[in-house]
C-alpha cells in the first residue's frame, strides 16, 4: 500500500477482523482515506479461525479472498498490523490517536518463501490455533495471511535461533534490529470494531473446563474440524488422540446466565447446529451430536437451517442446562442433568464435550482511549457522547458474520458523514 | 494478649457429650498452640440448623441467630464471631445477609429481641474456623507450628457442602476447592486433590429422618475416597464428619461393603502435627479409630 | 491504443533460480514469447528489482509487462502498475512449490516453467490496459422506495452524508408499521420497559429536510437506465407522472404480517378476542387515547387474560405457512404483555411459546417481563376455541409434558404471526414456486424495472430480496439498486435502521463508482467492461438471458444493449457468446485462448500428456496456490489458467484445446445451486449449463468424454485439488493420448 | 373447589400470587427459565422415587397445581447442599424456597402427614427452642418414636450399634435424657419467639390482604 499521509479526513478503523475489513474497504472504495489498525500480524480476525460459516457451510477464507484481493487494488487503504491504539486525544472531526506497533523483525523484503521458517528449531504455540498445537518461532500466522509476510516470535530473539533465520534469509528481509514504536495518527472519525473473545470457560466450573482435557470450546472446536488446523481436520479428542465419534454440545457456556454473561450469545445455537455437520461430514456412517439447550435460537431465516438438523437422525436435542460434568475411567466426559422436557434423568458419557462459549466484547475490560458508552455487558452503545468514535460489528453487540457485516458497513457510513463535513469545511 | 481474639460460638453438637465434642477439645488445644483466644458467647443458643425450616418460618429463625449476634455485642463488643460447625456458620450468615438486605426484616428482629431484653446496633462478621485459619493466619503461619509432620498418610479432604456453597472460602470454587488439600500438605501428609467427591452432599440431616437417602451418597463419598488409596476423610463439618463415620456400618450391611475409614476434623490432624497428644486432639472421639493418628501421637516430638 | 512494447521480467529469487534454468526462459520469452525485451533479476520483487521495471516503464516506453515470478497473489503491492498490462506467470506456487527437486523431475518442472513464460507473453500480448467505461451517468440522487422507519432512515442518512434523495411512498403518510405500534422494544440500557418508536422524530426529520424530496401516495411506474443514469417515472394518486433522474436505489418495501386468517385452527378470523400483533398494538393505542385500559374487542370489557401464541403459522416445516421464523416476534409479544402488566399487574398474561428467542439484550427484556409478572409456557398451542366473549386455549405442555393443557375463559388471545416480504413480482417464478412452498408474493411490481430480465429484483430463498452471502449481505443482483429492512430479511426496528444506514452507503458508493466507469462488489473498482463487436452478432440472446446481473438489454433489432454500470464484469456473456464477439481490455477469448494455443505439445510418444485447468480465480486458484505454500505436490503436465468465473469460460476454449492436442481439460469452479458460492450468483451454474453441452463437441471430434472434467472447488481443498489433479491424470493415460497431437 | 373452578384455575395466576405472598422467597418462582439445572444438581435426582425436581415444582406452581404442589414430599427431600443456588443462571434462592414452600405446606395441614423429615424438621425445631439448644438423644428418640412406641423400639434397635458407638466415644450421653444442655434465659427465648411469631403471622395476613 502506498503510504498515505494521514489527515483529518481519514477514517481510523481499529480491528482488522471481518467487520474492521468491511468498514475500512466500504469506506476506501468510498475514496476515503483509511488507516486499518490490526493487533494481531495478520487481517482476518476470529472469522479466518473458523472452519464454515452457517448457514451456507461455505467458508470464510472464500470471503476472506476476495476482501484481500479489493484490499490489494486499493491504495487508500494503509494497514498497520501488531499494532495497537494506546490514546486517542481530539474530538469529533479531529482525532489524534497513538499506535504501538509491536516489532515483526521481517521487512517489507520478505517473499514468504519460508527459508526462515526451516531454519530455526524453537516452536511456539499457535494462537491461530487457540494453542491447540504449536508453530516454528518464525511462521507464517497462517495460510491466508495478509500481509502475506512472516513474523519472528519475541521468544527467540537474542537467541542463536533469531541468527539462524536471519542467516537462512537471502533477501535481507530479517531485521533483528526493529524495536517497538508508537506513531501517532490523524484521523476525522473512529470505528471501533475490535470484536469478541470467547467467554472464558474455566470460570464455569460445574463444566470442567481446564480439569478434564475432552472438554474443549466451540471455537477450539472449528480448529479441529480445519484441514489448517492441529490435527489437519481430523476430529480427534485432546486427551488420547481417539477419534471423537459421540460428541455432547452444551449451550448457553456462559451465556444467559447471570453468573457469568448476562446476554445472550445469539450466535451459539447456530454454531453447534453447524458444527454437529462436521460431525456427520467426518464420520458419516457413526458419528453422533446431542445438544444440550435452554431455547435453540436459530433466528429468522436460519430456522430452516435448524430443521434440516433436527431432521437428521444422528442429531438428538434435550432440553437442559447440563448440570455437571464429571469424567469416567476411560477419560469420557460424563453429562449429568435432567431433560425438562417432562423430566427425565440423564447420566451420559461423551467421547468430546464442545461447550457453546459465550461471546465477550473484547471492549469489555479494556479501557478505550477517551470516554465510550457501554452497556451492562461491556458492548459499546451508539451515543452522542462517543463524538465520532463509532462501534462495529461484535464490539458493540452479540452480532452473527452476516449482521456484522452490515454494523460496519452502517459505520463506515457514519463516520464518512463526519468527514465529509470535514472535508466541506476545509474546502 | 493473644494474637487473635473472637466471640466464639461453639454450637449444640460441640457441647460436652454431644456428637462433635472431639472437634472442640481439638479446636481448643489447637487454638492454643495457634495463640488465638475464642471467647464462648454467654447462653448462646442454637441456630436453628437448615433443617428447623418447618416449624421456624422466617423471621423465628433469624431472631434466634440475631440472639446470639446481640449477645456477642453485648459482651464483646466489636470482635467477630467465628463459629467451628458448618450450619452454625451458614445460618448465622444467612441472616446476617437477610438482615444486612431488609430493613423491615431487621426492624423486626429488633422488636422481637425487645422481649429478650436485648438488640443489635452493628452486625458483626460470621466467620468460619476455617476462614481465619487461611484469611487471618495463612498457611504460613499454621505450618511454622508443624512438629510432627503426618508424614506418608493418605487423605481425602472431604470439604462438603455448607462451608462451601453458597458462600464458600474466600477465593476458593464451588466444584473444585482446594483448601482442605492445602491443610492436608500443611502438616506433612498427602493429599489427593483428584478425589472427585469433596464436595458430595452427605444427606445432611436427611441422614436421620431418611437414613437409606442419605446412606446412598454416604457410600459414594467413602467408596472414592478408598479408590484414591486414601487412609483417612477430613473434614471442617460436624454433620459430614458424623454422617460419613458413623454410617459406615450400615452401609457395609445394606450394601456388603467393608467401609472402615476414620474420619477426622482438620483440627485434630493440626493439633497431632504440632505436637499434641492423643488426649488434645480427642482421638478417643472417633468411633472409627484413627489408628495411623494414634500412633503418631505416641511418638516422640521431632525437635 | 499507441504501439505495445513488452517486456519480460524472470526472477530468480525464492529459489526459482536454483530449480530452474532462468537463462532457458529469458530465451523462450524472446525466441517463442517474441518479447524483444526479456531480463532475469536476482530478487525482482525488491526495491532494485521494482525500481528496474519501472525505469523500462518510464525510459524505454514498456506498455505491456510479463512477471515470471511467483503467484499473481503475491507480493501485489511491490508488482502495482496499475497504468500497465500485466500478466504474472506463476513459477514459484504454481510450479517449483509443486514439484519435488529432484533430478528426474527437473526436465518436466523446467518445461513446466517455459510453458508458463510462453502463456504469459501471450496473455499480455493480447491485452489492453483497462481505461474504464465511456458510457457513465452522474446523478448523485439516490432514490428510496418505500416510507417506513428503513426508507426514512435510508434517505436521512444520505442526506446526512451530502446527498439528494428523493423518497416514494405508496401510502397517504410516512411512517410505515412502526407508525401503528404503541411502543417500541428498547435498544438502549436499561432493557427493561416498552419505548417511544420515534416514528414521529424521524417523519419530521425527513419532511424538514430540504434534501429530501417526498412522494406520497406514488409508485415506481417506470425505472429506465443503469447506476448513475437511472431514469425514474414516479406515479402519484392525482394521474401526474414525475420523472426524476437517480444514482442508485434503496427498496425500502418492507414486509405484510401473515394473514392470520390462514389460521382457523387458531381462532384466526373467528373471533373478535383473537387478533394478531398488529391488532393488539392497535388497541394498545385506543386504550392510550382513552382511560389505558385495554379491552375486549367484543364487549368492550377490560382484558383480566390474555394469551399469547409464539410462532403462529410460522416454522411450519410442513409448507404450509411460513417455514421461517420471523425473529422479532418473541421481544414484540413480550412489549405486548408487559402492556398489560405495567397497566394493571394483576391482568393474566402468558406467553406460550417453544423457543423463546431474545438475543443479545433482549435477555434481559425477557427478565424484566418476569419479574413484571408474565407468565412463560413452554409449550404447543393446539387449538384455540373462541366462545361467546372468551376463548379456551388447548396446548401441550411441554415442561409438565401434558398433552391436553388448557386454558379456559381467556378474554384475549394474541397470533404471533410473521413477517412476509413485499419484494414485488418473482421474476424466477416459474422455478420457485414447488420448492418454496405456499409462501405468497404479492404479484404487483415495486420497481418497475424495464430490464430484459424482468421488473424487479430476483429474489432468494422464500421470497426474500437478500443476497444470500454470509460476508456480503448487500449484493443484490442487480447494481447500484440495494434492498433494506423486511423485504431482505425478517427483522426488527432496531435492525432495520441499521440496515439501512448501510444500503444507504452501498448505494451511495454505487452512484460514486459508476461516475468513474468502475465496476462494483466482488470486482470492485475494475476498469474493464465488456465491449461487443455487434457486426458479429446474431441475436441468439444468450448474453442478455444469461447475465447474472440482468445488464444487457436488447434494442428493438433484437441486438444487446450494454448497460455497463450493471455490469459486474465476470464474463458469463463472454462465456455464453458463440460467435465470440464480446470481450473485456484485460481478458478476452484472445487472451485466454492464446495462452492455451502458447503451450508446447509433445507428440503422442512423448508420454507426457497435457492437461488444460480452468480454475476460479476466487476459490480454485488461491486453492491450488495454497497447495503450493504446503508443498503438495501435483502432476507437472497440468497447464493452469485463472478465470475470472466458471460462467466465462468459453467452449471454443475446450474445443481449441483439444484440437491443439491437449489430452484432457478439467475446470475448477464454486458450488453451484441453492447454497452457491458463487460470488457472481449463477455464473458457476451457468459454465455448468453450458459444460453439460460439451459432450456433444466432444463426440463431433469423437473423442472420449473423460476427456473433459468439471469439478466443484472451494478454496479450502489445498489437498483434495493435487489428489484430484493426479487422479485425472492417471485416468487419463489410461484412456490414452489425445489423437489430435502433432497435428 | 368444584371440579370446573379448579380447571377454571389451571395456568392462571392466583396459586403463583398465593406463593408469592405466602412462601419464603415465594416472589422469586416466576424468574425460572426451566433450564433444569437445578433438578440435575440435587443430590436427590439420582435417586428413585423423587416426584419433582425444583424446576418442576416451578413450572407446577405457574401452571396453577395447588394440590399437586403442597402435598408432594419432593420439598422435604432438601438435603440443603445449595448445589442449586450456586448453579441457577438466574440465581433464585431454590434451597430456600423448597424450604419456603415445605413450610407452607406443613403451616396449612397439605403436607404429607408422616413424611419423616416433615416429622424430624419440626421435631427439631421444638427440641432446639424449648431450652435454646438441641437435645440429641432427645432428638433422635423423637423420631424413632414418631409412629408409636413399638415402631419406636424398632427404629432404636436399627440404629442400635451407631448409639453404642457414639456412646463409647463419648459423643452421645444417655443422661440427656434428663436435663442436658439448656440456655439460661430460656424465657427470653420464648418471649422473642412469641412475638417473631406474632410479627410474621400479622404480614402474612398484610399481604394476603393486598
Amino acid at each position: 500500500m502506498t503510504d498515505i499521509v494521514a489527515t483529518n479526513e481519514t477514517i481510523l478503523v481499529v480491528g482488522g477482523g471481518i467487520s474492521g475489513m468491511t468498514a475500512a474497504l466500504e469506506a476506501a472504495e468510498t475514496g476515503k482515506n483509511v488507516v486499518l489498525v490490526e493487533k494481531n500480524p495478520a487481517l482476518g480476525g476470529r472469522t479466518s479461525q473458523l472452519y464454515r460459516y452457517f448457514p451456507k457451510l461455505c467458508h470464510p477464507t472464500c470471503g476472506l479472498e476476495i476482501n484481500q484481493r479489493r484490499l490489494k487494488n486499493n491504495p487508500r487503504i494503509r494497514v498497520l498490523t501488531l499494532a495497537e491504539v494506546t490514546g486517542l486525544e481530539g474530538g469529533i472531526g479531529n482525532y489524534t490517536a497513538s499506535i504501538k506497533i509491536k516489532p515483526r523483525y521481517v521487512n517489507e523484503n520478505c517473499t514468504g518463501c519460508g527459508d526462515c521458517e526451516r531454519a530455526v528449531e524453537t516452536e511456539v504455540p499457535d494462537p491461530f490455533n487457540y494453542n491447540l498445537g504449536v508453530h516454528k518461532a518464525a511462521y507464517l500466522p497462517n495460510a491466508m495471511a495478509y500481509p502475506q509476510r512472516f513474523v519472528l516470535d519475541p521468544a527467540i530473539i537474542g537467541t542463536a535461533d533469531a541468527d539462524r533465520a536471519k542467516a537462512a534469509c537471502k533477501y535481507g528481509a530479517i531485521d533483528l534490529d526493529m524495536k517497538e514504536e508508537t506513531i501517532q495518527v490523524k484521523a476525522g472519525a473512529v470505528i471501533w470494531a475490535t470484536g469478541w473473545q470467547p467467554y472464558d470457560a474455566a470460570k464455569i466450573q460445574p463444566y470442567g473446563y481446564g480439569r478434564f482435557k475432552n472438554v474443549i470450546t466451540s471455537v477450539e472446536f472449528e480448529r479441529l474440524a480445519d484441514i489448517h488446523g492441529p490435527t489437519g481436520g481430523k476430529i480427534l479428542r485432546p486427551s488420547d488422540g481417539k477419534e471423537a465419534k459421540n460428541i455432547a454440545f452444551i449451550q448457553c457456556a456462559g451465556s444467559r446466565d447471570e453468573n457469568h454473561l448476562r446476554h445472550c450469545s445469539r450466535i451459539c445455537c447456530m454454531a453447534s447446529l453447524k458444527q454437529t455437520h462436521y460431525v456427520r461430514e467426518k464420520y458419516p456412517e457413526d458419528g453422533k451430536s446431542t445438544i444440550y439447550y435452554i431455547d435453540i435460537r436459530a433466528i429468522d431465516r436460519f430456522e430452516d437451517f435448524y430443521q434440516k438438523v433436527q431432521a437428521d437422525a444422528s442429531v438428538s436435542f434435550i432440553k437442559s442446562k447440563v448440570a455437571k460434568v464429571t469424567e469416567d475411567e476411560h477419560g469420557n466426559p460424563v453429562c449429568h442433568g435432567v431433560d425438562t422436557e417432562g423430566y427425565k434423568r440423564y447420566t451420559t458419557p461423551h467421547d468430546l464435550v464442545v461447550l457453546a462459549v459465550g461471546m465477550e466484547p473484547s471492549v469489555k475490560g479494556i479501557n478505550i482511549p477517551g470516554h465510550i458508552v457501554a452497556d451492562s455487558s461491556g458492548f459499546i452503545e451508539a451515543d452522542p457522547s462517543n463524538g465520532a468514535v463509532f462501534g462495529a460489528g461484535c464490539a458493540t453487540n452479540a452480532l452473527d458474520v452476516n449482521r456484522a457485516v452490515q454494523s460496519a458497513t452502517a459505520a463506515a457510513l457514519r463516520a464518512i458523514q463526519v468527514v465529509n463535513k470535514v472535508a466541506k469545511a476545509e474546502a | 494478649m493473644a494474637k487473635h481474639e473472637y466471640a466464639f460460638y461453639p454450637g449444640c453438637s460441640s457441647q460436652k457429650g454431644a456428637s462433635a465434642s472431639n472437634y472442640l477439645t481439638s479446636v481448643e488445644s489447637m487454638c492454643k498452640t495457634l495463640d488465638v483466644k475464642l471467647t464462648e458467647i454467654p447462653d448462646w443458643n442454637c441456630c436453628g440448623a437448615s433443617i428447623g425450616y418447618a416449624e421456624a418460618g422466617e423471621l423465628p429463625r433469624h431472631v434466634m441467630n440475631a440472639r446470639n449476634f446481640a449477645l456477642s455485642e453485648k459482651h464483646m463488643p466489636g470482635q467477630e464471631i467465628v463459629a467451628t460447625c458448618a450450619a452454625c456458620w451458614l445460618g448465622a450468615r444467612e441472616t446476617r445477609e437477610r438482615l444486612t438486605h431488609s430493613d423491615t426484616l431487621m426492624a423486626d428482629t429488633r422488636e422481637a429481641l425487645k422481649e429478650a431484653g436485648l438488640t443489635i446496633n452493628e452486625m458483626p462478621n460470621i466467620r468460619h474456623m476455617v476462614e481465619v485459619l487461611i484469611e487471618d493466619l495463612g498457611f504460613d503461619e499454621m505450618k511454622k507450628h508443624v512438629v510432627r509432620p503426618l508424614e506418608g498418610v493418605k487423605i481425602a479432604g472431604y470439604v462438603g457442602c455448607q462451608t462451601n456453597r453458597p458462600f464458600g472460602v474466600d477465593g476458593e470454587s464451588f466444584e473444585n476447592p482446594q483448601y482442605l488439600d492445602k491443610m492436608v500438605e500443611m502438616v506433612g501428609a498427602e493429599p489427593i486433590p483428584e478425589y472427585e467427591q469433596k464436595v458430595t452432599c452427605c444427606g445432611g440431616a436427611l441422614a436421620f429422618s431418611e437414613p437409606e437417602k442419605a446412606q446412598a451418597q454416604i457410600k459414594d463419598i467413602v467408596e472414592s475416597a478408598y479408590d484414591h488409596g486414601a487412609e483417612m476423610i477430613v473434614t471442617p463439618c460436624p454433620l459430614c464428619q458424623a454422617n460419613v463415620e458413623i454410617y459406615q456400618g450400615q452401609i457395609n450391611k445394606t450394601y456388603g461393603t467393608k467401609f472402615n475409614i476414620p474420619v477426622m476434623y482438620y483440627s485434630q490432624l493440626m493439633v497431632v502435627a504440632y505436637g499434641g497428644s492423643a488426649k488434645d486432639a480427642a482421638l478417643n472421639g472417633q468411633v472409627i479409630k484413627a489408628r495411623r493418628l494414634e500412633e503418631i501421637a505416641a511418638k516422640p516430638v521431632k525437635r | 491504443m499507441a504501439d505495445i512494447k513488452v517486456a519480460a521480467y524472470i526472477c530468480k529469487g525464492c529459489g526459482l533460480g536454483e530449480r530452474l534454468d532462468a537463462d532457458a526462459l529469458v530465451k523462450i520469452a524472446q525466441k517463442d514469447g517474441k518479447v524483444p525485451m526479456a531480463k532475469s533479476h536476482d530478487f525482482l520483487c525488491n526495491a532494485d528489482g521494482v525500481a528496474m521495471i519501472k525505469n523500462d516503464i518510464a525510459n524505454e516506453g514498456v506498455t505491456h509487462i510479463m512477471i515470471g515470478a511467483c503467484s499473481r497473489r503475491a507480493k501485489t503491492e511491490a508488482f502495482f502498475f496499475p497504468e500497465n498490462a500485466v500478466a504474472r506467470a506463476n513459477l514459484r506456487e504454481g510450479v517449483i512449490w509443486i514439484r519435488p527437486d529432484t533430478d528426474e523431475a527437473r526436465e518436466t518442472t523446467q518445461e513446466m516453467a517455459e510453458d508458463y513464460i510462453r502463456m504469459g507473453c501471450a496473455e499480455v500480448k493480447a491485452m489492453t490496459a483497462p481505461t474504464g467505461n465511456t458510457v457513465t451517468g452522474s446523478s448523485k440522487t439516490l432514490l428510496v422506495v418505500g416510507g417506513g422507519v428503513t426508507g426514512m432512515t435510508t434517505a436521512i442518512e444520505a442526506s446526512k452524508t451530502g446527498y439528494p434523495v428523493v423518497l416514494v411512498e405508496k401510502t397517504g403518510a410516512l411512517g410505515g408499521w412502526a407508525a401503528k405500534l404503541y411502543k417500541r422494544v428498547p435498544v438502549h440500557e436499561p432493557y427493561k420497559s416498552p419505548a417511544d418508536t420515534g416514528v414521529g422524530e424521524l417523519v419530521s426529520q425527513v419532511l424538514g429536510d430540504s434534501n429530501i424530496k417526498v412522494y406520497l401516495n406514488a409508485t415506481v411506474a417506470k425505472t429506465d437506465g443503469a447506476p448513475g443514469r437511472f431514469i425514474v417515472d414516479i406515479a402519484t394518486e392525482s394521474g401526474a407522472t414525475h420523472t426524476e433522474d437517480i444514482g442508485a436505489i434503496v427498496q425500502a418495501s418492507g414486509f405484510s404480517l401473515y394473514d392470520m386468517n390462514k389460521l382457523p385452527e387458531l381462532g384466526g378470523g373467528k373471533s373478535a378476542n383473537v387478533v394478531d400483533q398488529a391488532g393488539l398494538e392497535a388497541l394498545a393505542v385506543a386504550a392510550a387515547a382513552d382511560d389505558g385500559v385495554i379491552r375486549r374487542p367484543s364487549d368492550n370489557q377490560p382484558v383480566k387474560s390474555v394469551v399469547f401464541v409464539q410462532c403462529a403459522g410460522q416454522r411450519d416445516p410442513s409448507g404450509t405457512h411460513l417455514a421461517y421464523c420471523s425473529g422479532y416476534c418473541c421481544n414484540t409479544s413480550i412489549k405486548q404483555a408487559m402492556y398489560f402488566k405495567d397497566a394493571n399487574p394483576s391482568v393474566d398474561t402468558t406467553i406460550i411459546y417453544t423457543d423463546l428467542r431474545t438475543p443479545g439484550n433482549g435477555e434481559d427484556f425477557y427478565r424484566s417481563a418476569q419479574e413484571k409478572g408474565v407468565i412463560f409456557t413452554k409449550g404447543k398451542v393446539a387449538e384455540v376455541v373462541p366462545g361467546g366473549n372468551t376463548s379456551t386455549v388447548k396446548f401441550h405442555d411441554l415442561i409438565l409434558d401434558d398433552q391436553d393443557a388448557a386454558m379456559l375463559d381467556v378474554d384475549l388471545v394474541v397470533l404471533a404471526t410473521g413477517q412476509v416480504p413485499n419484494s414485488g413480482i418473482n421474476i424466477d417464478a416459474p422455478a420457485a414456486t414447488e420448492e418454496e412452498g405456499a409462501v405468497e408474493i404479492k404479484p404487483i411490481s415495486i420497481l418497475n424495472l424495464t430490464y430484459r430480465q424482468g421488473k424487479d429484483v430476483p429474489q432468494l430463498k422464500q421470497g426474500f430480496t437478500d443476497s444470500h452471502f454470509i460476508c456480503f449481505p448487500y449484493e443484490t443482483r442487480r447494481t447500484g439498486i440495494y434492498t433494506a429492512g423486511p423485504v431482505r430479511r425478517p427483522m426488527d426496528i432496531a435492525q432495520a435502521r441499521e440496515d439501512a444506514t448501510g444500503a444507504a452507503l452501498k448505494s451511495i458508493q454505487a452512484l460514486e463508482n459508476a461516475e468513474l466507469g468502475r465496476a462494483a462488489h466482488p470486482r470492485s473498482g475494475d476498469l474493464s467492461f465488456p465491449k461487443v463487436r455487434l457486426e458479429g452478432c446474431t441475436q441468439c440472446k444468450r448474453c442478455t438471458v444469461e447475465c447474472p446481473f440482468g445488464a444487457i438489454d436488447e434494442d428493438e433489432k433484437r441486438f444487446p444493449v450494454f448497460n455497463e454500470s450493471r455490469c459486474r464484469r465476470c464474463g458469463t456473456c463472454m462465456g455464453a457468446c458463440p460467435v465470440r464477439v464480446i470481450s473485456f481490455e484485460n481478458y478476452s477469448v484472445n487472451t485466454v485462448g492464446a495462452q492455451i494455443k502458447a503451450v508446447d505439445i509433445p507428440d503422442e510418444f512423448s508420454e507426457k500428456p497435457r492437461i488444460l485447468i480452468l480454475a476460479c480465480e476466487n476459490d480454485a486458484y488461491p486453492a491450488l496456490d495454497m497447495a503450493g505454500m504446503g508443498r503438495n505436490e501435483y502432476s507437472a503436465f497440468v497447464r493452469i489458467i485463472p478465470i475470472r468465473c466458471l460462467g466465462s469460460v468459453n467452449t471454443i476454449w475446450i474445443t481449441d484445446a483439444l484440437n491443439a492436442g491437449y489430452d484432457g481439460v478439467m475446470l475448477m469452479g464454486c458450488k453451484s445451486g441453492d447454497e452457491y458460492q458463487c460470488h457472481f450468483v449463477k455464473g458457476s451454474e451457468l459454465g455448468r449449463v453450458r459444460m453439460s453441452k460439451i459432450d456433444d463437441t466432444l463426440k463431433t471430434l469423437n473423442l472420449e468424454s473423460e476427456r473433459v472434467r468439471d469439478l466443484e472447488v472451494a478454496i479450502t481443498d489445498i489437498e483434495r485439488v493435487p489428489e484430484m489433479i493426479n487422479k485425472y491424470a492417471a485416468e487419463l493415460v489410461a484412456v490414452g493420448p489425445s489423437p489430435f497431437k502433432g497435428f | 373447589m368444584s371440579a370446573n373452578t379448579a380447571l377454571a384455575e389451571k395456568y392462571r395466576n392466583n396459586f403463583l400470587k398465593e406463593i408469592e405472598e405466602q412462601v419464603e422467597m415465594g416472589d422469586w418462582v416466576k424468574m425460572c427459565m426451566q433450564c433444569g439445572v437445578c433438578s440435575g444438581s440435587c443430590p436427590t435426582n439420582f435417586q428413585s422415587a423423587w416426584e419433582h425436581p425444583p424446576q418442576e415444582l416451578f413450572m407446577m406452581i405457574r401452571a396453577g397445581k395447588r394440590e399437586e404442589v403442597l402435598t408432594s414430599s419432593s420439598m422435604w427431600n432438601c438435603t440443603s447442599c445449595y448445589n442449586c443456588i450456586v448453579r441457577c443462571p438466574r440465581k433464585l434462592p431454590i434451597t430456600h424456597i423448597m424450604h419456603g414452600i415445605a413450610e407452607y405446606a406443613h403451616r396449612i395441614g397439605l403436607a404429607p402427614k408422616m413424611q419423616a423429615t416433615r416429622f424430624f424438621s419440626g421435631l427439631f425445631w421444638k427440641n432446639c427452642t424449648h431450652t435454646g439448644r438441641v437435645n440429641e438423644l432427645k432428638l433422635s428418640m423423637g423420631l424413632y418414636f414418631k409412629d408409636g412406641f413399638a415402631s419406636g423400639i424398632k427404629e432404636g434397635m436399627k440404629m442400635k450399634d451407631v448409639a453404642i458407638g457414639l456412646v463409647l466415644a463419648k459423643r452421645l450421653n444417655p443422661f440427656e435424657l434428663f436435663g442436658g444442655h439448656k440456655c439460661k434465659d430460656q424465657k427470653g427465648i420464648q418471649a422473642m419467639l412469641k412475638k417473631a411469631y406474632e410479627i410474621e403471622r400479622s404480614r402474612k395476613a398484610a399481604k394476603m390482604a393486598g
